[in-house]
């Protein structure tokens, strides 16, 4: 009764540049774009009050098996009956066993996701979105500057880093919370602190008793510590009000806007660049982003 | 020169009918008259009175459905260890093989426009690709334009063929049929009405006299480079949207807007499930972007009427190269506060020119 | 979440009617139920215990017990789960006792009812959130509202355990109802006698802070935390300098002031002190009577004051004070009983009230204690009370029984046989109430010793009989015949009610109040001196008729609510409060409109105006997230969604 | 699980934790007994049960619903079920508009200690539900279309207004300018039959500003945007009652609005009009007399007379002047104070109520949920935080079906309950011409039956009647359960 037909003439349509976006080389999911793998919760981390850690396994071992991904791409990862949210798969990739995202919680989803426990079902879409283009970065310096939650997606990275030291520079970190309650993978910095590839800074907001470390906002330790711009990428992450200011900082310091990288947050829906949420203009930042250069984000509209 | 036949008014029962045979449902315009005339297409039934003007409503819904079914979600329980849930997914998308009748020019270019996004972007959409290819447009050409039609100033026009299967033109108390497409070439040759090429050339003085009716377009070529120019001129926008309720009228109302929202109901559990709905959504509601922290890069309505203006006339035409607007007017004569956004188009125009 | 389900079978109460073991078996379907059992007795210790286990052997983070109603044992296994780590409010319970097992025979529908109403607990469960309580400072001061006997006895339990206490009287001096009766039943001791040691004791305790003469204005805050105004009327008299000597109320020259301390039975003076054990004896002056105050013309009291304590221009004042908690113990007026018609409705002098009556009875009184009639002064011979005169009346809206009218009225009847031995005194009864310690026995002293005569039935008229009596006309329906009596003097039982202003009192604690003004207690029976309104408590009539002994054991009662409460530094709110979403919140403010408790109010949040919760004022009700159209608003434990997920359990199947 | 076969209806009971759940107690451990349909729910205080529980309920598969609370004046939080009575009541007028038969919800006042009167209570209620049978579904309805009927008699002439001090009102409004952020007006629109709002701020803008039939919209609507900030506004009489309902409900301030008024002569009814002058392709001409408008379009004369085209609100229109103005000019025509159902009302009356279930399901089935309706209303100041769209609370899904269309309807007429003041702008904003002012009107006329004959918009100082309760409510009566 249907009358099935292909309508060649459609795909036949010349299509201008700026719609194909160059994702040769970015893994993708394959299928449905919306149908999620089903995954289960295999550890929950408290982190701080606001943040907790997911480790999930997707549940086909075959799929699980097969699970590639480049640093900073995103998952939506969804509570079945509540909803999906975006966020950062944080977890390295040759980490093989699971995968990993950091939840602050904020509404409705985030809120799902910290009340699930071992054993939960979630929905996972993923990888989605671009990478930092750490194969471009070789030879040269990398200083992340995270902010609170913004550790999260600097983390998958700068494990990526270590473990290709041999490749690149000089890797720093400069970490800041509010307060040494509000640090996430506190099990982690210690670890960071004394690995003699990296160079880790950490702040706080106002002074707290037994805190050994710098206290300042982070532009201004940024300020401090002047890192040498030749060579070196930033990366950095974080709330708005503190990438603001820390790209003055940064350039003040003399960052060039093409060395300048950060990813950026929007709300988002399909996560497949169609459903109108998270663009900038023309770009979406589910399919172009979530990392941009500086210079990337001065040609767009200021739309944040 | 392609198939074209001939449909006498009293044949029309008969080749819905012949159409439904074809297609899962056929969706004609009706009256749905209350105390505001409003036309919408519907699935036709026998005896069922259509009347071939512009629907209220756009056929869009056969393509992007006011809400749809994603997928569904059930759990299910380990009896001999009841926290052990097994989820099972089904994402078989809702695809009716569907024809539409009597759509107008504007309404088959928005499919043309969804079909961008949809089928040739980054990620296919399934459940549009679906019924998209099970889609067969049966457009009625305008015989004249309107006071809020502008379908010529966007590259279409009152017997545009863009985004149909097969073109019907009016001629006195006939239709005349002629198939653009492929599956249209096959439908007409596979139906049993009279061939109707000697009736062409009526139909063609028909087209080329509802194209003299119209008013001369302006030049819209520049829109895309002005209109993005503009986003800093916060003064320009509020000019323009001071009167804006932010209601969805003239999205929901829009043959090529397309924006949705994604909803889970249900947990799962039971015999029906949870489902995950993805329902049209308006880009001109300030919840459209309320993100879960309360910040909200588009919180006033202001920045909502720039992002959809320039989505139609500046960012899909970056994208996509053409404009996502078809001109149809819908969103100027059912604004409830009479926004015209011809008027605000040609004022990006004027200002950065 | 992962819930466990306990079924209880409360021995036969709901096994009885109800296949326990079907409905836990039918539970482990519904969502996040990973445990389900149907134990005998879940609230017997051992059903605790294994609830305990459960929580600990299935990792459950939520609890649905289907037993008895919440009302019963809620709370119990509220602290069962705590016990094992949960927080309590992730508890639900599902009534299959009360609302199934125990009405409904139909062991199939009682099956499946309960089990439906388990689908209820955890569709609910499953929207619950962890609540915790948030502590606060107590105020350890107390306001006790009314200086009669239940006030006094509160007030000087609650000043002998340390409390600080402000009491509050609206007359300018305390005694209340008690300190206007001649004796008191059952054993006919002089009321002056035994309250004015009382009196003084309040006068004198360092912990009682007395404001006679004085009103509440306004009251703000909540339990722990009262902001009171007091209004001191003025009395035209500086009570600091007042000696109380009299001086001044035996040279007034306006000496036909009523005399409300006398129940209008006789007249006083304009400056007076109401009686001579008057606490505080301070001289009020009543600016309606006052020739000063009236005409300019007089000032003879300020004259004659040995300390110059006279003040004319004296205003209000309003004082401000800091309470922790507050007790009401206003007491009763007497209902207005010349709607009695057939009584004569007032218009025969000779036709008084019992409390009049008392007047005359006591030796302070306008008669020194000699019985004499109102129209001419003579001693009665034919003395009638008749009781009931409007309580358990519905015919004029007081249904119910004031409670002590049958005791005194036989005390009076046989104080009224000592004074005038050779008087009849006569009781038209309904029925004699007589339950309390040794109360029977008096009545039936009155009878036999006294020859009272109790004639059962209503009187349906009193007329005068032309010749300075009154015919008293009525029916003995236990001889079934009609009775007419002559009379000297009418006494009438007259039933009480709330006393004057107790409905706006009420309004301004926030505490509820029955149709006739009597304070509505927390629990009839169990929590007889709390009320709804944390930190409000209740003592004497001011609750609903009572006498004597049981007003002072209320006061006590109170005190000793109030000495519990102190007793903490901090307490804790039920957090089972309202919650504003303030990125929801438009600051329309039909929320702060509507709050019956004042715990909503105005806050200022980067510029905008939203609604503010006072957490330990909001008590619950949910009256707001009914109220707030955009629902940000949300009752903790009873918001939206979680009534929604009770509807959608029931209604989407 | 479904009902019990054929032996159970679906009966909700919402009660109140204090008295009626008590007495529910009471009854159980009196083994009292009674018919096993009903499942409790047990909330805090009848105040607690939002009417709105009651209509998910009954939409979503409820054959009956029950409330039941203290008694009037024995409420444990005081006053919940003073308002609960209130709100309850209105919502037992308001069912019967949508088609769902009222006796299908009861309250009750039931004490913790009167466990056989809630025994009865139940049990008359269970034969009440059982004797009407399975609650009819707005999904089983059968499409009906009708259309209400028009031809109706003004309560004072109609017209054009020709004779309005525009011309004066623009003086004064320049004069004003300087102190106002703007003032909210009506110009020309895309053509002359299709005014727009007008935002003036310099006396140009002033220049155009329009008055005369075609200012259909309410530019009270735009108020609450402007909170704070100094704004004039043009009303006509029913604007200005929404303006005195937003001072009302105090969500502006009247020392920062000013009102400027002229007599209104009524409104057309465009979508009447668009309707008789059909797809046209441009105006040629607009000319006015004192009756009614004359439209040339595509060369084509069309005569509005304002008798047979106005606003149905208008007919019925008893405010042609601003209740409350800063400046008034002119007089208006003067009112014939008799009363008169608004037409979709008055169509809604004449069905029965299996006809308006299928009424509503003809009408609601095309409803976009575009939120026009709700934008439009000046009395949704939700708006940006509608329920509509929240998960939590989560009212209502994103599905496009009949019973979640029209429970928005019913959530914004319940929600207006007392504050509508009839503008009707719901209704003309709808792009697809549902007749939803009819379900506002019901309240309103619900609200006047029990309140004094209370009109919302009317005076600034009035207490809106859901806001507040009487301990003894003239006319609302308790039922008998005897």
């Amino acid at each position: 009764m249907a009358t099935k037909k292909t309508k060649n003439a459609r795909a036949a349509e010349p299509l201008p540049k700026n719609a194909v976006r160059n994702c040769s080389d970015r893994p993708m999911p394959s299928g449905n774009p919306y149908k999620p793998a089903v995954a289960t919760v295999t550890e929950v981390i408290h982190e701080t009050a606001a943040i907790k850690t997911l480790r999930v396994v997707l549940d086909d071992p075959a799929v699980m098996a097969a699970f590639h991904y480049e640093p900073g791409q995103v998952g939506q990862l969804s509570v079945f009956g509540v909803g999906e949210s975006t966020f950062v798969i944080n977890s390295p990739p040759s980490q093989k066993k699971y995968l990993q995202f950091s939840v602050m919680q904020a509404g409705e989803v985030t809120a799902a996701i910290h009340r699930l426990t071992t054993g939960d079902k979630v929905g996972v879409r993923a990888p989605l979105g671009n990478f930092f283009p750490w194969r471009d970065w070789r030879g040269k310096n990398i200083f992340f500057v995270g902010g609170g939650i913004g550790i999260a997606p600097l983390r998958v990275i700068m494990l990526h880093l270590l473990e290709r030291m041999a490749d690149y520079g000089k890797i720093s970190l400069l970490y800041g919370a509010r307060s040494p309650r509000d640090m996430a993978y506190s099990y982690e910095i210690e670890g960071w602190l004394h690995n003699h590839d990296l160079d880790c800074t950490l702040c706080i907001d106002a002074p707290f008793e037994g805190w050994r470390h710098k206290v300042g906002l982070i532009p201004n330790v940024l300020l401090n510590l002047a890192p040498d711009p030749t060579n070196c990428i930033a990366v950095l992450c974080g709330p708005p009000i503190m990438i603001k200011f820390t790209l003055q900082a940064l350039e003040k310091l003399g960052f060039l806007p093409e060395n300048i990288v950060t990813t950026l947050e929007k709300r988002m829906k399909c996560g497949i660049g169609i459903c109108g949420r998270c663009n900038i203009g023309g770009r979406y930042i589910c399919i172009d982003g979530p990392v941009f250069t500086l210079k990337q984000l001065q040609a767009l509209p200021q739309e944040l | 020169m392609s198939t074209i036949r001939i449909l006498a008014s009293d044949g029309l029962p008969a080749f819905l009918s012949f159409l439904s045979q074809k297609h899962q449902r056929v969706l004609v315009p009706v009256v749905k008259s209350a105390n505001k005339r409003s036309v919408i297409f519907e699935p036709w039934r026998a005896g069922m009175p259509v009347v071939l003007e512009k629907a209220t409503v756009p056929p869009k819904e056969a393509v992007l459905p006011q809400c749809e079914t994603l997928l569904t979600y059930k759990k299910s329980k380990n009896q001999e260890d009841l926290g052990d849930i097994t989820v099972s997914l089904d994402d078989t998308p809702e695809a009716l093989s569907t024809a539409i009748f009597a759509c107008r020019p504007c309404d088959a270019r928005g499919f043309r426009v969804l079909d961008r996004p949809f089928l040739n972007g980054l990620f296919p959409d399934p459940y549009y690709k679906a019924r998209r290819e099970s889609l067969t447009v049966f457009t009625i050409t305008c015989s004249s334009g309107c006071n809020t039609c502008f379908c010529h100033w966007v590259g279409g026009g009152p017997s545009s063929p863009e985004g149909s299967d097969v073109l019907m033109t009016k001629i006195e108390e006939a239709l005349m049929l002629q198939a653009i497409s492929p599956a249209g070439e096959a439908l007409l040759k596979d139906c049993d009405l009279p061939d109707g090429r000697d009736i062409f050339p009526r139909a063609e003085a028909a087209r080329k006299a509802a194209w003299a009716s119209l008013a001369p377009a302006p030049d819209l070529k520049q829109a895309p480079q002005k209109i993005a120019a503009l986003f800093g001129n916060d003064d320009f926008w509020q000019s323009q949207t001071s009167g804006c309720l932010s209601c969805g009228a003239c999205t929901y109302l829009c043959p090529a807007c397309y924006c949705f929202n994604i909803t889970d109901e249900g947990d799962g559990f039971g015999v029906h499930g949870g489902r995950r709905l993805r329902s049209w959504d308006n880009c001109m509601s300030s919840l459209f972007t309320h993100e879960a922290s309360g910040h909200n890069p588009r919180m006033l309505k202001t920045p909502r009427m720039r992002n959809r203006v320039s989505h139609k006339f500046s960012t899909y035409p970056e994208n996509w190269g053409t404009f996502s607007c078809n001109g149809c007017g819908r969103c100027i004569s059912n604004c409830p506060v009479s926004l015209d956004i011809r008027a605000i188009v040609l004022a990006a125009l004027d200002n950065a020119g | 979440m992962r819930i466990g389900i306990f079924i209880c079978h409360c021995g036969s109460n709901i096994a009885g009617t109800v296949d326990c073991a079907r409905v836990a078996e039918i539970s482990t379907g519904f969502p996040d139920v990973v445990y389900a059992t149907d134990p005998v007795y879940t609230c017997a210790e051992p059903g605790q215990a294994a609830i305990e286990a459960a929580i600990h052997d299935h990792r459950l983070d939520g609890v649905v017990v289907a037993s008895c109603s919440p009302r019963m044992h809620e709370p119990t296994f509220r602290r069962t789960v705590e016990r094992a780590g949960l927080n309590r409010y992730l508890f639900e319970m599902a009534n299959i006792r009360e609302h199934v097992s125990w009405i409904g025979k139909d062991r199939d529908a009682n099956t499946n009812k309960a089990a439906e109403l388990v689908k209820m607990a955890v569709a609910k469960l499953r929207n619950n959130r962890p609540l915790l309580a948030k502590s606060f400072e107590v105020n350890k001061k107390v306001l006790i509202v009314g200086g009669g006997v239940a006030g006094i006895q509160a007030a000087l339990d609650c000043a002998d355990g340390g409390v600080p206490v402000i009491l509050l009287e609206r007359e300018s001096t305390i005694g209340g109802k008690m300190a206007k009766l001649d004796k008191t039943f059952p054993t006919v001791d002089c009321s002056a006698c035994i309250l004015g040691p009382k009196m003084v004791d309040v006068a004198q305790h360092p912990n009682i802070t007395l404001y006679a003469y004085s009103e509440l204005e306004d009251i703000s805050g909540y339990i722990g935390n009262f902001t009171v105004k007091i209004r001191k009327r003025a009395t035209y008299v500086n009570w600091e300098k007042c000696t109380g000597c009299g001086a001044c109320s035996e040279k007034c020259p306006s000496k036909k002031t009523p005399d409300t301390f006398n129940e209008l039975t006789g007249v006083t003076t304009a400056i007076n002190i109401p009686f001579p054990q008057a606490i505080p004896k301070k001289a009020v002056i009543s600016a309606e009577h006052c020739r000063q105050l009236t005409k300019g013309k007089c000032g003879v009291c300020a004259k004659i004051c040995p300390t110059g304590a006279v003040v004319y221009d004296m205003q209000d004042d309003v004082v401000t004070e800091e309470v922790g908690c507050i007790i009401a113990a206003t007491g009763y007026d007497l209902m207005d009983w010349t709607v009695y018609r057939e009584y004569g409705g007032g218009q025969y002098p000779d036709v008084i009230t019992s409390l009049q009556y008392e007047r005359l009875l006591s030796t302070s009184g306008p008669t020194g204690g000699h019985i004499r009639r109102p129209s001419d002064g003579l001693e009665p011979k034919h003395i009638v009370f008749i009781q009931c005169v409007g309580s358990r009346d519905k015919s004029v809206g007081r249904p119910y029984c004031s409670g002590f009218c049958c005791m005194y009225t036989a005390k009076q009847a046989v104080l009224t046989k000592d004074h005038l031995p050779f008087s009849q005194s006569y009781v038209f009864y309904m029925d004699i109430r007589a339950p309390g310690k040794l109360y029977d026995e008096f009545t039936r002293r009155a009878v036999e010793e006294y020859g009272v005569e109790y004639i059962r039935g209503r009187v349906s008229a009193v007329y005068p009989d032309g010749e300075g009596a009154y015919v008293v006309m009525g029916v003995d329906t236990l001889l079934g015949r009609s009775v007419e009596i002559k009379a000297d003097i009418v006494v009438l039982a007259v039933g009480i009610e709330a006393s004057r202003g107790a409905a706006a009192l009420a309004e301004k604690l926030r505490i509820s109040y029955d149709n006739y003004g009597f304070f509505m207690e927390s629990h009839v029976k169990l929590k007889p001196v709390e009320t709804n309104t944390a930190g409000v408590f209740l003592a004497g009539v001011c609750q609903g008729a009572k006498d004597i002994p049981a007003s002072v054991a209320q006061g006590s009662a109170t005190a000793a609510k109030v000495l519990a409460l102190f007793a903490r530094d901090r307490l804790e709110n039920d957090p089972q409060t309202a919650q504003v979403d303030t990125r929801r919140c438009v600051g329309c403010g039909k929320c702060i409109r509507c709050c019956p408790f004042g715990a909503l109010k105005e806050t200022t949040i980067r510029g905008e105006i939203k609604a503010d919760v006072i957490e330990t004022v909001c008590q619950g009700c949910g009256l707001c997230t009914t109220t707030c159209p955009q629902g940000a608003v949300q009752l903790s434990h009873a918001t939206d969604n979680q009534i929604l997920a009770e509807v959608n359990a029931l209604c989407r199947c | 699980m479904p009902v019990l076969n054929s032996k159970e209806l679906r009966i909700v009971g919402f009660l109140c934790n204090w008295c009626a759940y008590g007495g529910a107690d009471t009854a159980g451990v009196a083994r009292a007994g009674q018919p096993t349909d009903l499942r409790i729910i047990r909330v805090p205080c009848s105040g607690r049960v939002d009417p709105l529980f009651v209509l998910k309920a009954l939409l979503e598969g409820a054959d009956g619903v029950l409330v039941s609370g203290c008694h009037p004046r024995d409420c444990h939080y005081a006053a919940g079920n003073f308002y609960a009575r209130r709100r309850l009541e209105v919502l037992k007028r308001f069912l019967p508009v949508l088609g769902i038969d009222d006796a299908r919800f009861e309250y009750a006042w039931v004490s913790a200690s009167e466990g056989q009167r809630w025994q009865h209570v139940v049990t008359s209620f269970t034969k009440r539900i059982h004797a009407m049978g399975p609650a009819p579904h707005f999904d089983d309805a059968k499409p009906l279309l009708r259309v209400a009927d028009m031809a109706l008699t003004a309560l004072r002439p109609l017209g054009t207004a020709q004779n309005a001090a525009v011309n004066e009102l623009k003086q004064v409004i320049k004069d004003k300018l300087p102190e106002l952020n703007c003032v909210i007006g009506w110009q020309q629109g895309y053509d002359g039959a299709h005014a727009t709002p007008l935002f003036m701020k310099t006396p140009e803008d002033v220049d155009k500003l329009s008055w005369g039939p075609f200012n259909v919209m309410n530019p009270a609507v735009y108020l609450p945007l402007f909170k704070g900030k100094k704004t004039g506004v043009v009303v006509k009489g029913c604007d200005s009652r929404s303006v005195v309902e937003l001072l009302q409900e105090n969500l502006i301030k009247r020392e920062d609005v000013i009102i400027f008024a002229l007599p209104c002569e009524g409104t057309l009814d465009i979508a009447r009009v668009n309707e008789k002058l059909g797809r046209y392709t441009r105006i040629n001409a607009v000319a006015y007399d004192e009756a009614g408008v004359t439209i040339t379009a595509d060369g084509k004369e069309h005569r509005f007379c304002m008798n047979d085209f106005a606003q149905g609100k208008c007919y019925g229109c008893a405010t042609p002047m601003a209740v409350l103005a800063d400046t008034r000019l002119g007089e208006p025509h003067k009112v014939n104070p008799v009363s008169s159902v608004p037409p979709e009302l008055a169509m809604l009356d004449d069905m029965a109520l299996s006809e308006r279930m299928a009424f509503w399901r003809g009408q609601m089935e095309r409803c976009l949920r575009c939120y026009a309706c709700r934008n439009a209303c000046p009395m949704c100041v939700c708006r940006d935080y509608c329920v509509s769209d929240s998960r939590n609370p989560h009212w209502m899904s994103q599905d496009a079906d009949i019973n979640q269309k029209l429970f928005f309807q019913t959530i914004h007429a319940l929600h207006l309950s007392g504050r509508c003041t009839g503008c009707g702008e719901c209704q003309r904003a709808c792009p697809v011409g549902i007749p939803i002012l009819a379900l506002r009107q019901q309240i309103a006329r619900a609200v006047a039956q029990l309140f004094d004959d209370y009109k919302a918009g009317l005076n600034p100082a009035a207490l809106p009647p859901l806001l507040g309760y009487e301990a003894h409510e003239k006319n609302i009566h308790e039922r008998d359960w005897k």
